[in-house]
């Protein structure tokens, strides 16, 4: 099969490079601009995983190893553009202004996404694997009847792309020309399923199939990624239609913290891809043309420590959400079933807890 | 007095489509075939025409994909309606319905609002290949966030689908396929009443018979035919399967002491069982007889020759009644 | 958009062409055959018409145009192979030796299916559109398992394309290289919205980007379509995997008896398509060749008509269904409520007809 | 007298796939990470190394095209039994379900069977993350041509996943994941009866108290505690949905006269209606009080940490207990 090499930036060792179709030109202060998100972005998932093993959390999924896709293309967003997110994509969280509490708030099981999307114009995370492409492409639509010159940028995962919901969404935006950027970030597994079983073709080729252009682009590349994802807004916004981005890059952690990789995988596969990480590229790269120092890094690691610090403690002290949400949102306009239901919920136990304790399960 | 002009269930569904599109600038349509074709029953005859490819989408082949970019069409600001050909269609759309649709206004505490309309002709006895006959109502009432209602006639068909799209909750709108054609009088300067009442449609004494949609007017005539056996059977029509007017059932029930429930949905964990429940519960010390079901068997919808015979009809309703009142 | 020319083996003029990739040497005994199936295909079609219009049958989707797509795929197919038909597939049902009566007892709402899919290796139709695919798929997985040097084809409509499920065929038989032909008859329709609007590419090129081949062939010409369809299956039987044959013909008639093509196309559309009718293509040819004379032509007109009368009287006289049918099926190991239901059906009415009497739709 | 050993219902889950799996040569394991993995709760732990990777199949991530493969594969004689990895998740699979699989034996008029099991953890209490706790049964329960059963501990969970991969319908197989790690003996030499009987698990004079997989051991409680306060409380475990034991069910309230249902689905058009109006039909004359049922709200499932307050807990269902001896 003729598969094309990912549209490269920066190469592994750090070094810039060229590519015939994607350029960039980028000052030091925005370079210093994205290190500073990914290491946040790193930092943040860290404690995530650490909260989560001290019980304040019920569940988190790591982002580790996939920052610059997720920060590089989280960059390349108009103000005006649109995100709708997987589960997985706390870079593109941060990037977005969204509170990281209200994100923490949805792993720690106080509510089910606590942001104001519209506002944020960053939608809620979606666990069911790929409808939030269908959102999206909904959405874009929306743009281009508005007549509105913004984009929207649907996130998912390489196993997403096997879900019918994905496949209609790439024919709906091909139909509709709509300005919408699908962003794979393909990091080969899908829980225990490594990508090449879960399609037969480069995921970035499914793409033309349905009649719109799909670009691979190294995941671990920062700058490639932001290139190539504004390249894919600017066509969107201009009436060109959706774009299909691969981002080639890879799951350095467990699926979540309920998973055990190693049940499935290789540690030499992981080490060969910890080699490869994208903040090191970055770093090396910035440190290299002069565009940081030692002194800027460790500043970057003592602000996204003190940043992880508060974050905790905010964690920690969150109020338990109001027992009556449960009643509150299942509809706009009420329900007299639910309202009945409300004032039972509220006459019989006047609020005290239920005292059977059920059992915390591990796995999920 | 004004005599207002008679129209079918399927106009008036039309009429109706056409005036909530002249209200809401954002209103869009969207489905297989309801542009040029009109809809394969021409329900959405003339609109495309009238408001354009813009706001009148024939979309391709796919009820996830439709639902799932009416969602996101709404969250842009949209208020789209969305078409499902036939109700045996709806199951593709299924997912998007139940996790995504009815969930995102609690997913996302109140701040996003859904305000989408899912139109699906349903019920049987139009003599359809499978997969044509279907009543699913019972799937979506049972879905917490979603809103279920079902008109009888042509008035309601328009007034309850304008109150359905000016709904903020996702509405599942059921229209009774097999009385499209038929017509009542229309006002359309006057709603008759809220989205969710139920409405007596025929008063009676010994007996309430609940039903909706396509079984009001075989309820109608059920009660038409006890009364020469001097029977009064109370006749309500539900209209809303979530919420659930309650209130007046029970009402009725407190009269009565006696209630049949008939609806094409099969019974097995149907409607009739959350009504009767619930009736039984809040009328227990009235109950002269345990509230009968009647509808479709726990058997596929079957071949068009035996419709008849799986389709709660006149006897089988009027089976019923005899053998609740016989308690 | 780079398209390629559909594969062509019979020229609209009747005459025959070469292909770099196809090619076919067929004796005149089976041209005459291909022939004979067309014209009973056409036959039998224009029966279900005229058998609807008189109120025998509830439904007719025609066939009409789709001849040569039908029979070619269809006279491709091995012994052992497996057919997962739409619900247009006439002319592969006579391919296949179904009794017509049982296709049209399930237009006639007698059953849904009446015929032994396992016997005659020819599923149910289905009218969920696209849902058989995956069936095809999974029975060409089992075929695989089992070592069985056969395949399966899998038709439906351009249409289709656009649900989930055929995506997902498509994604599944590419992972397990299943021996599964995928025959799309791209007849420019799906009820009214035109092809062109159901997808923004090429139907046949969706295959690459799952990873397999994608060919698109005349769907009007009979000897293409059976060197293309018997290629594949040479090629899912050895073990290659699938393929997705477009056949690009069109539906001619109605989209089914309850339908108006006249508020959604224009005749001349349907002119210039009747002009390259398929059935005229092959009798040029075989009159130019010498395969065959006009009283072969007669004699296949003579006999279609024959048959035809013979169906006809056999759907008149077709009896009723068995009222307790509606039970005896639902489960194989019996369900207790539902023989509750059955005896209590058996008993209240002791199998008198139920008086209400439905009105019938006329649309459906 | 032998003791048997105590296993876990996961565990007993485990050896049921295994031995299934020796004793038919056509049976396969389909789903999202049950090969290498073993599932995310390892119920099919080392059944890939053991079976093969031809017989335990790591499918693509797409639940439609795992259930629709599964038929295909059922057609060509084939016996799958098919994981879906979470409750949440078998929407996407609904068309297929009830569609295909329901109705193909009666499309076919009975010449195809479906030998299919769908295997769904189910239930909520883990503290998980949205659509990991819900209870879609009375869908399926709703649909003619599935059979719907649910295991309580594991020697049933043995057992009637057995019976199930025995079965020629297609049975839907619910698995009350809270309950997994909860332990029982298990006598893999004698099966403790047929897959769609209910089970009276603790007998009682006052009330019936009926549940089923997940509720089962919360019930258990409640009887115990209602005990010291001297009201016998007799616990019946359902395990078939689709079909239902009524007689079972019918003997107990002719007894008692009084019911609870107790279930985690949504009440609001659930499996305790249907089991309310059969069990008030039957025995009208014996009805001391209206059946009541508890379960969950008619509201999306809520965060985890609000579960507990949704979720039909010991406290509810003794209360419910009190009501109905109250009338
Ligand atoms: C419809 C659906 N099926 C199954 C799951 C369970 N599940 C959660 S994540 C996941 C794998 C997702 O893989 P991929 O799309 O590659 O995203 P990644 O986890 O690698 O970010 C699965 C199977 C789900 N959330 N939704
Ligand atoms: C899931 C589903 N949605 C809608 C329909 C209604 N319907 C029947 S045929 C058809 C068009 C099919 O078009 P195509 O796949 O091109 O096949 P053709 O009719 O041209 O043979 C539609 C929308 C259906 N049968 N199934
Ligand atoms: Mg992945
Ligand atoms: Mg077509």
């Amino acid at each position: 099969m003729n598969v094309a090499r990912p549209v490269q930036l920066l190469t592994p060792e750090g070094v810039r490079c060229e590519h015939p179709d994607y350029d960039i030109s980028i000052e030091p202060a925005a370079l210093r601009g994205l290190y500073r998100d990914m290491v946040r972005t790193r930092r943040m998932d860290a404690e995530g995983t650490t909260l989560q093993r001290q019980g304040e959390l019920g569940l988190w999924p790591s982002s580790l190893g996939q920052e610059a896709a997720q920060v590089g293309s989280a960059r390349a967003l108009g103000d005006d553009d649109h995100v709708f997110p997987s589960f997985r994509d706390h870079g593109v969280v941060l990037c977005r202004d969204v509170d990281p509490a209200a994100l923490f708030a949805l792993f720690r099981g106080v509510n089910n996404g606590g942001w104001d999307p519209e506002k944020q114009k960053f939608h809620l995370y979606t666990l069911v694997i790929g409808s939030q492409t269908l959102h999206a492409t909904g959405y874009a639509m929306g743009i281009a009847k508005d007549g509105a010159g913004a984009a929207v940028v649907a996130y998912f995962g390489d196993g997403a792309t096997s879900q019918g919901d994905v496949n209609e969404a790439f024919n709906f935006a091909a139909v509709y020309s709509a300005p919408v950027v699908f962003f794979c970030q393909n990091n080969q597994w899908a829980i225990s399923v490594p990508s090449e079983r879960q399609s037969r073709a480069p995921l970035y080729q499914r793409a033309a199939g349905f009649g719109f252009p799909g670009v691979r682009v190294d995941g671990n590349d920062v700058l490639a990624c932001l290139a190539v994802t504004r390249a894919a807004l600017e066509r969107a916004r201009s009436g060109q239609g959706p774009t299909l981005v691969e981002a080639f890059t890879y799951r350095l952690g467990a699926h979540t913290t309920s998973d055990d990789p190693r049940r499935y995988r290789d540690e030499a596969e992981v080490a060969a891809w910890a080699a490869r990480d994208p903040i090191l590229r970055l770093r090396t790269y910035l440190l290299a043309s002069g565009g940081a120092d030692e002194s800027f890094l460790a500043e970057v690691d003592a602000e996204s420590e003190a940043f992880a610090r508060r974050l905790r403690a905010e964690i920690r002290n969150m109020p338990a959400p109001d027992r009556t949400a449960i009643f509150d949102y299942a509809y706009a306009e009420g329900h007299t079933q639910v309202a009945e239901e409300r004032a039972e919920f509220l006459a019989r136990q006047s609020l005290s807890t239920d005292l059977e304790d059920l059992p915390a399960g591990e796995a999920r | 007095m004004t005599i207002f002009p008679t129209v079918t269930v399927a106009g008036a569904i039309n009429q109706a489509l056409r005036s909530a599109m002249e209200a809401h600038p954002k209103m869009l349509l969207m489905g297989e075939d309801i542009g040029r074709l009109g809809g394969v029953f021409r329900v959405t005859d003339q609109l495309q025409r009238d408001f354009g490819e813009d706001r009148v989408l024939d979309t391709p082949l796919a009820e996830s994909g439709i639902v799932g970019t009416a969602i996101g069409l709404a969250l842009r600001g949209y208020r789209p309606v969305v078409e499902i050909q036939f109700d045996g269609f709806v199951f593709p759309a299924f997912d998007q319905i139940v996790t995504q649709l009815a969930k995102l206004h609690a997913r996302s505490m109140g701040k996003i609002r859904l305000p989408i309309v899912i139109r699906i002709p349903y019920g049987g006895g139009i003599g359809a290949v499978e997969h044509h006959s279907e009543s699913p109502e019972a799937y979506f009432a049972h879905t917490a966030g979603l809103k279920v209602v079902t008109p009888a006639n042509a008035a309601d068909a328009y007034w309850m689908l304008r109150q359905a799209i000016d709904c903020d909750d996702p509405v599942v709108f059921l229209e009774p396929k097999r009385r499209y054609h038929e017509k009542t009088r229309l006002d359309t300067g006057v709603a008759p009443g809220p989205l969710h009442r139920a409405r007596v449609v025929r008063p009676g004494g010994d007996v309430t018979l609940a039903c909706y949609g396509p079984m009001v007017q075989t309820c109608l005539d059920v009660a038409e035919a006890a009364a020469a056996e001097h029977r009064s059977v109370e006749v309500v029509d539900l209209r809303s399967l979530s919420p659930l007017d309650l209130d007046t059932l029970v009402e009725s029930m407190n009269r009565t002491g006696r209630m049949v429930i008939a609806h094409e949905a099969p019974v097995y964990f149907g409607p009739g069982a959350e009504i009767a429940a619930r009736v039984t519960e809040r009328c227990f010390y009235r109950v002269e007889a345990p509230v009968l079901r009647v509808g479709g068997y726990h058997t596929p919808y079957p071949p068009s020759r035996l419709e008849n015979d799986y389709l709660p009809g006149f006897n089988r309703v009027l089976d019923a009644v005899d053998r609740v009142l016989a308690y």
